[in-house]
């Protein structure tokens, strides 16, 4: 039993279902981001956790009562808008006072708590002003003011920071870690963009198609993904997915890989899973990470499984800090991260480093990783 | 809005009063389309009558289309169960309600009062159907006149034309003079007008009875009834080429301004030229359509009485009375230019075309020649009214030929019974 | 109008200078009518018979304005248009009010608590704004006999209100589309119920539309005049009803100046609304109610 | 267990409450209305004359009613009206509307002035347009006095003309509306898109009709719903006008029903003209209802 459980919970609009049997639990204090491309379910899932959308089927418990049948209201819970939903009629610190004012808090109390949020957020200049005298920054602050005056069991964010800028997405989203790192309030969070997941959660629970993907650390899902859906959804650039075979290698099992020219070259596996022994000639995906695929100076030189390399380079492109590179592997484009002063050039061959303690494998039908 | 609260309370204490009193108010509510001035007026004379005997009067006027608009209020009013006491009514529409069992029974106070005595039996056919009086006629009015501008007349060296011929013969000079020669307004119940003049002018009194009241298939398709179409187009020469539409007032100012020399038209026509200041015999001239001298077209107001609770009953009967005392019938109709509907009321109130206009319809009684008006709802049910209407105006403004109107007239009539 | 949005297009002088000219054109064609009634409810009836309608007033006149307002013969009693007037009042503003009150909460429930079958009424409701209401005259006078309304005040703005629902639904709904359904939700989560998120986010931010509805609705009630007819008593008649009384007596002479005079009273509130809430209205329609 | 279920009764009324309030609406509707052209349409199968009758006849009305001369005539010039009516106020309202959004300094004087007809009555304004159009003393009147002598305009007389009068005067009262709603569109036009369109080199025309027009698509539909409503509805104004003349050249269905049901005691015929109006109001209405309501769906 977790803080806030969803067990089995099922959505379906008519015959259609959006939704299938999702299980997660997050624990008290857990900050969750649900990520996912668009229409995965990942806002519904959080509208039906609001109370805003009613469960077709399954549970949806908080503090281990159930709360299917409770309305939004009562369930303890605040919720942040991809629009923000400031009320355009009230000041800010109507905005802020309304919820309070819903659940008969008396007035003064009401002002000292919005009083204490909006110095929390230091919006405290806004609070006589109308949401359309504000920038889309501060009316995102006044969205998250609104719903931590509520100190609520359970904070829901749907997509806070789309509508904003990119420098000032960055700032926010540093802005609601401290928060949470302060406040410690269980949230759920709903994005579509990777790298807030990555940077914000404690866990994320990936979903497409109204599935659960995965759900783990950030670690956990970077390190691990367990699809072909996770791998290349997590991870800027994503996680390179190389057609492979397994053959016999001179030391135990290795995967057979196609270079730039056609050649054939073999890659030890790591530290393979047993079950792998006995399938050599069986086709694989190998996927590796582009910082896994690196030249020779910027590649961990405490992994115990480095294997070098020769390949032809196709394209290179400088981001700064880092330099990105493809070539050819596998009949597919990869992607590798080099240092942003390695000198390489398109055109040539270049001598690469791959670190196989990081591959991993999947099945080409299945589609799921193979432990 | 101090205003507004003021008025509130001033109806919600009203409200408290009247169902605080025990007595029942006694009241009536009249229906009618007597708004403008003159007529409004002489309706005055009728709630100062009743008011002195202690009978509050509920004004409920409703102007537009002859009546048109107040019969369509009526018949919302009698659907809701909140018919008015008293409803002004014109000839064929009083028949069509005595038919709905819902008016009230007059025997008692005519029989009292010995309306059978004094009112044309022409007229007691609306008010007295089958036996029951239903309603009290307030006037008669006559539609077959001729108001001529004098000064025109004297300058032309014209006198009144007794026949169609000299008729014909004065619009020709009139005409020549350079004035229009006859001012009329192109609306359907104006052409209708003309045409029952016109109607009784050319075949005789009992033609039109035939054709008009009756409605005889023989006689609205015979000759006769082509020559009055072909009439018809004759006159049609002598209007000018704004007639479409417009009012009859407008038509009847076009005589008195001097720009046209006569109109047909009903004796309403006179409260014009009296309003305009002008004299009968010294500015204006009136006199009956050439060739229906003797006879009279008639249309008369009455006021339809409704069934009514019993307490309303007393109210209701004292209306009654008061519309049919010579009093009023002389008040009223001095001022509205039509004639008394009792014959045995003293006319010398009147002016001189009134006193005529009284004389030729006590005559025309006697010798069965007072006919109900076709144009005004008078000679047969308004469906067929209308029907006659579309195929008069339709000619007038040459859709067809005469030929063709008196086929399309005796389809039309045939098609509406 | 906002002076950062321009869809002006760049034009020469000579452009623009036929636009002005295309626009008075236009300007005098729509003055043309109130022209012709104002300049002849100032002259005397005599100078109306003799001439030119399209002349200004030799003679200056007010007498015909006053005799509208409160000597002109409207039935028996020559109490011009004076007492009709606030029959209208208390007639259009209970009716106005409660009709666009309903158009609102139908329009908040049409769009933002869908549920099924929710379509089909609101497809039903519009198709009633496009009934001729000459049909409805016999029936709604008994129905408005059996529950006791009939001849009264309530019971005209009892037909008002049923035949208005209609228009200030869909303009409401349609206000109310474009309206996030966030709001909604965030009110929800707050707290709100049914009934106060439309009091307090919704009706609150619906200037723009009830000013259309409001200007749309007391146009229509002001000036309707067949139930006003059918269904007042002698009491409660409405002012159009006294103004068709005044103007379109049959067989009596015809104060033409009067008449026109009593007209413009008779249409001063509607004008002023217009007038006054014009740009509103413009605002309104932009901000809903053109969206299809 | 009972604050458990007095609850869950909550919850339902909670879940009930928009039905709820809507359904007085509704259910007024339903009476009103539909209740209403039921209980015409049974009207219009009975022999009805002065007050409703309900004894059946079957369709005897409806033959009759085909067979008149007028009907057919009001038909014809609904049909005139309706087509003219419609398409010049949307073409004038479009114009003035382009016009007026040309940053006209003195708008805020025009725009009332072309919206106010909307505002006024037609028991009168049609007499101040009958007067305007009257040759005797109107506009050819004042044309000649003022030495135009050979100046003609006399079309309210004319059989064939007069129809077209009344689109003139139904013009005035309510092209300033489609204008406004018009000028609404326009000022929800993004302005980029224009600038956009510009830039692209589109000239003026080609700007309004690639760019502009179409996406005045919402306010095109709106007009169009509110003039076809007005269209069918015209009463007062032929009443005020021409009242029907001359001859009844200018009959449209809603007089005809009036006076067939209320002038001239045939009730019967009158509800059967009422019917076949509202088949055809239906048969324009319910497209449209139809794509509103799939669009609502979506949203």
């Amino acid at each position: 039993m977790a803080f806030l459980d969803i067990i089995g919970v099922t959505k379906r609009f008519g015959s259609v279902k959006v939704l299938h049997e999702i299980n997660i639990g997050v624990e008290e204090g857990e900050f969750l981001v649900l990520v996912g491309p668009s229409g995965c379910g990942k806002s519904t899932l959080l509208n039906m956790i609001a109370g805003l959308e009613i469960v077709s089927s399954g549970e949806i418990r908080i503090r281990d009562s159930r709360i299917n049948e409770v309305h939004p209201s009562q369930r303890d819970i605040a919720m942040v808008f991809q629009s923000y939903a400031l009320y355009p009629n009230m000041t800010v610190g109507g905005n802020m006072a309304f919820g309070l004012e819903m659940h008969g808090i008396s007035k003064s109390e009401r002002q000292a708590l919005v009083k204490e949020v909006a110095e929390l957020l230091q919006i405290t200049p806004l609070l006589d002003r109308k949401p359309s005298q504000l920038s889309g920054g501060q009316r995102q602050r006044v969205a998250m003011g609104r719903a931590l005056v509520r100190d609520p069991d359970v904070f829901l964010f749907d997509e806070p920071l789309s509508n904003l800028d990119a420098k000032l997405r960055v700032d926010m989203r540093t802005e609601i870690k401290k928060l949470h790192l302060k406040l410690g309030t269980t949230t759920v969070y709903v994005t579509h963009d990777q790298i807030e997941a990555m940077t914000l959660s404690t866990r994320i629970a990936v979903m497409m198609d109204g599935h659960l993907q995965q759900i783990g650390s950030p670690a956990e899902i970077y390190q691990l993904p367990s699809n072909l859906f996770v791998a290349g959804f997590m991870g800027s650039p994503p996680m390179n997915l190389i057609p492979a075979k397994i053959v016999n290698g001179n030391d135990g099992i290795a995967l057979h890989v196609s270079l730039h020219s056609g050649e054939m070259t073999a890659l030890n596996l790591y530290q393979p899973s047993p079950g792998l022994l006995n399938q050599v000639g069986r086709e694989v995906i190998l996927g590796l990470r582009p910082e896994s695929i690196t030249d020779p100076d910027s590649a961990d030189r405490n992994s115990p499984a480095n294997q070098p390399l020769l390949n032809r380079i196709i394209i290179t492109e400088t981001a700064g800090s880092d330099t990105f590179v493809k070539t050819m592997l596998g009949g597919v484009e990869i992607t590798s991260r080099m240092r942003g002063d390695s000198e390489v050039s398109a055109n040539s061959d270049a001598s690469l480093v791959v670190d196989m303690s990081k591959a991993v494998l999947f099945d080409p039908q299945s589609e799921q990783r193979i432990s | 809005m101090f205003k507004l609260k003021a008025t509130l309370a001033a109806a919600a204490a009203l409200c408290l009063f009247s169902s605080g009193s025990v007595f029942a108010e006694e009241k009536v509510e009249v229906l009618h389309w007597w708004t403008s001035g003159g007529e409004a007026a002489a309706l005055n004379v009728l709630k100062k009558d009743l008011e002195s005997q202690g009978v509050t009067w509920n004004d409920m006027p409703v102007a537009g289309g002859s009546g048109v608009q107040a019969m369509t209020v009526l018949r919302a009013r009698v659907t809701a169960g909140n018919a008015p006491t008293a409803v002004q009514m014109l000839g064929f529409d009083i028949l069509d309600w005595s038919g709905e069992g819902v008016l009230a029974d007059l025997n008692k106070v005519a029989e009292e009062e010995n309306w059978d005595a004094v009112i044309p039996d022409a007229i007691k056919r609306f008010a007295k159907p089958e036996g029951v009086w239903i309603a009290a006629p307030v006037n008669v009015h006559s539609t077959n006149w001729v108001w001529a501008n004098k000064a025109i007349f004297d300058e032309l060296n014209l006198k009144q034309p007794a026949t169609w011929d000299e008729l014909i013969t004065s619009l020709d000079k009139i005409k020549a003079a350079g004035y229009i020669a006859m001012a009329h307004g192109g609306q359907a119940w104006q052409d209708g007008t003309v045409f029952d003049s016109v109607v009784l002018a050319t075949g005789g009194p009992e033609f039109y009875q035939k054709a008009m009241n009756e409605l005889d298939e023989a006689a609205l398709g015979s000759d006769t009834m082509k020559t009055v179409f072909d009439r018809m187009a004759q006159l049609r020469g002598y209007v000018d080429d704004n007639f479409s539409g417009r009012d009859w007032n407008l038509a009847t100012a076009m005589v008195i301004n001097k720009e046209a020399g006569v109109q047909f038209m009903g004796d309403w026509a006179k409260g014009e030229f009296l309003s305009a200041s002008k004299k009968p015999g010294e500015d204006f001239l009136c006199f009956r359509f050439p060739d229906s001298q003797g006879a009279v077209l008639f249309n008369s107001d009455q006021f339809v009485m409704f069934a009514v609770g019993e307490e309303q009953r007393p109210a209701q009967e004292k209306l009654a009375m008061s519309v049919m005392s010579p009093a009023f019938q002389q008040a009223f109709n001095k001022v509205k230019g039509s004639v008394m509907a009792r014959t045995d009321v003293d006319a010398s109130v009147l002016d001189a075309c009134g006193q005529q206009g009284q004389v030729d319809l006590a005559e025309a009684n006697k010798s069965n020649k007072l006919f109900g008006s076709m144009a005004h709802g008078h000679g047969a049910p308004s469906g067929i009214k209308s029907a006659v209407f579309d195929v008069v105006t339709a000619h007038f403004n040459g859709e067809y030929d005469s030929a063709a109107a008196v086929e399309e007239l005796a389809a039309a009539v045939q098609a509406a019974k | 109008m906002s002076q950062s949005r321009d869809n002006s297009l760049p034009t020469s002088h000579f452009t623009r200078a036929l636009i002005y000219t295309a626009l008075l054109i236009f300007a005098v064609y729509y003055l043309l009518p109130l022209f012709v009634m104002l300049t002849n409810s100032l002259k005397t009836l005599d100078e109306i018979r003799a001439g030119n309608m399209l002349a200004l007033p030799r003679s200056i006149t007010i007498e015909p304005w006053l005799k509208a307002w409160d000597s002109a013969q409207i039935g028996v009693d020559p109490s011009g248009l004076k007492p009709y007037f606030m029959n209208s009042v208390l007639m259009v503003i209970p009716a106005v009010l409660i009709s666009t009150m309903l158009g609102a909460i139908n329009g908040y429930i049409l769009t933002k608590w869908n549920f099924r079958g929710a379509g089909v009424m609101f497809g039903l409701m519009l198709f009633s704004c496009f009934i001729p209401f000459q049909i409805v005259l016999i029936p709604m006078a008994r129905v408005l006999g059996l529950i006791g309304l009939a001849g009264t005040t309530s019971g005209l703005v009892l037909v008002h209100v049923v035949y208005g629902i209609g228009f200030t639904t869909l303009f409401f709904r349609n206000y109310y589309n474009a309206f996030p359904d966030e709001l909604v939700r965030a009110a929800l989560l707050d707290g709100a119920g049914f009934f106060r998120i439309f009091w307090r986010i919704l009706l609150p931010s619906s200037g723009p539309i009830i000013v259309v509805t409001i200007i749309w609705q007391f146009t229509n009630i002001w000036n309707d005049f067949l139930f006003g007819a059918s269904f007042a008593d002698f009491d409660s008649q409405p002012i159009t009803v006294a103004l068709n009384n005044l103007v379109s007596s049959s067989t009596g002479v015809k104060e033409y100046n009067v008449h026109f005079a009593g007209a413009i009273l008779a249409a001063l509130p509607t004008l002023i609304v217009y007038i006054v809430s014009g740009r509103y209205f413009v605002r309104g329609l932009m901000a809903g109610s053109v969206k299809g | 267990m009972i604050s458990s279920s007095s609850s869950r009764l909550l919850d339902k009324i909670r879940a009930w409450l928009p039905a709820l309030v809507l359904s007085p609406s509704f259910a007024a509707i339903l009476l009103f209305v539909y209740g209403f052209i039921i209980f015409t349409g049974y009207l219009s199968l009975t022999d009805s004359r002065l007050l409703p009758s309900f004894d059946f006849v079957g369709l005897i009305n409806y033959q009759k009613l085909l067979g008149l001369r007028h009907w057919n005539t009001a038909l014809k010039n609904l049909a005139i009206f309706g087509g003219l009516y419609i398409s010049i106020c949307v073409i004038l309202g479009l114009l003035l509307a382009i016009l007026l959004d040309q940053k006209i300094r003195v708008e805020g004087i025009l725009r009332p002035i072309y919206l106010y007809p909307m505002a006024l009555s037609f028991i009168v304004t049609g007499t101040a347009w009958k007067w305007f159009l009257d040759p005797g003393f109107g506009l050819e009147h004042t044309m000649q006095t003022w030495g135009f002598l050979d100046f003609q305009f006399r079309w309210i007389k004319d059989r064939n003309m007069a129809i077209y009068t009344i689109v003139i005067a139904a013009v005035w009262q309510s092209s300033g509306f489609v204008m406004a709603m018009f000028l609404a569109g326009l000022r929800g036009i993004d302005t980029e898109i224009m600038k956009a369109a510009q830039i692209d080199g589109a000239g003026n025309f080609q700007l309004y009709r690639r760019i502009v027009l179409p996406q005045l698509r919402p306010a095109f539909l709106s007009a169009f719903v509110v003039l076809t409503h007005l269209a069918i509805k015209t009463y007062d104004l032929v009443v005020a006008m021409t009242n029907g003349g001359p001859g009844r050249a200018t009959e449209v269905p809603a007089t005809f029903m009036y006076s067939y049901t209320f002038t001239r005691s045939q009730m019967g015929i009158g509800s059967g003209s009422a019917v076949i109006m509202l088949a055809m109001i239906a048969s324009i209405m319910v497209p449209y209802l139809y794509a509103e309501l799939r669009q609502g769906g979506k949203t």
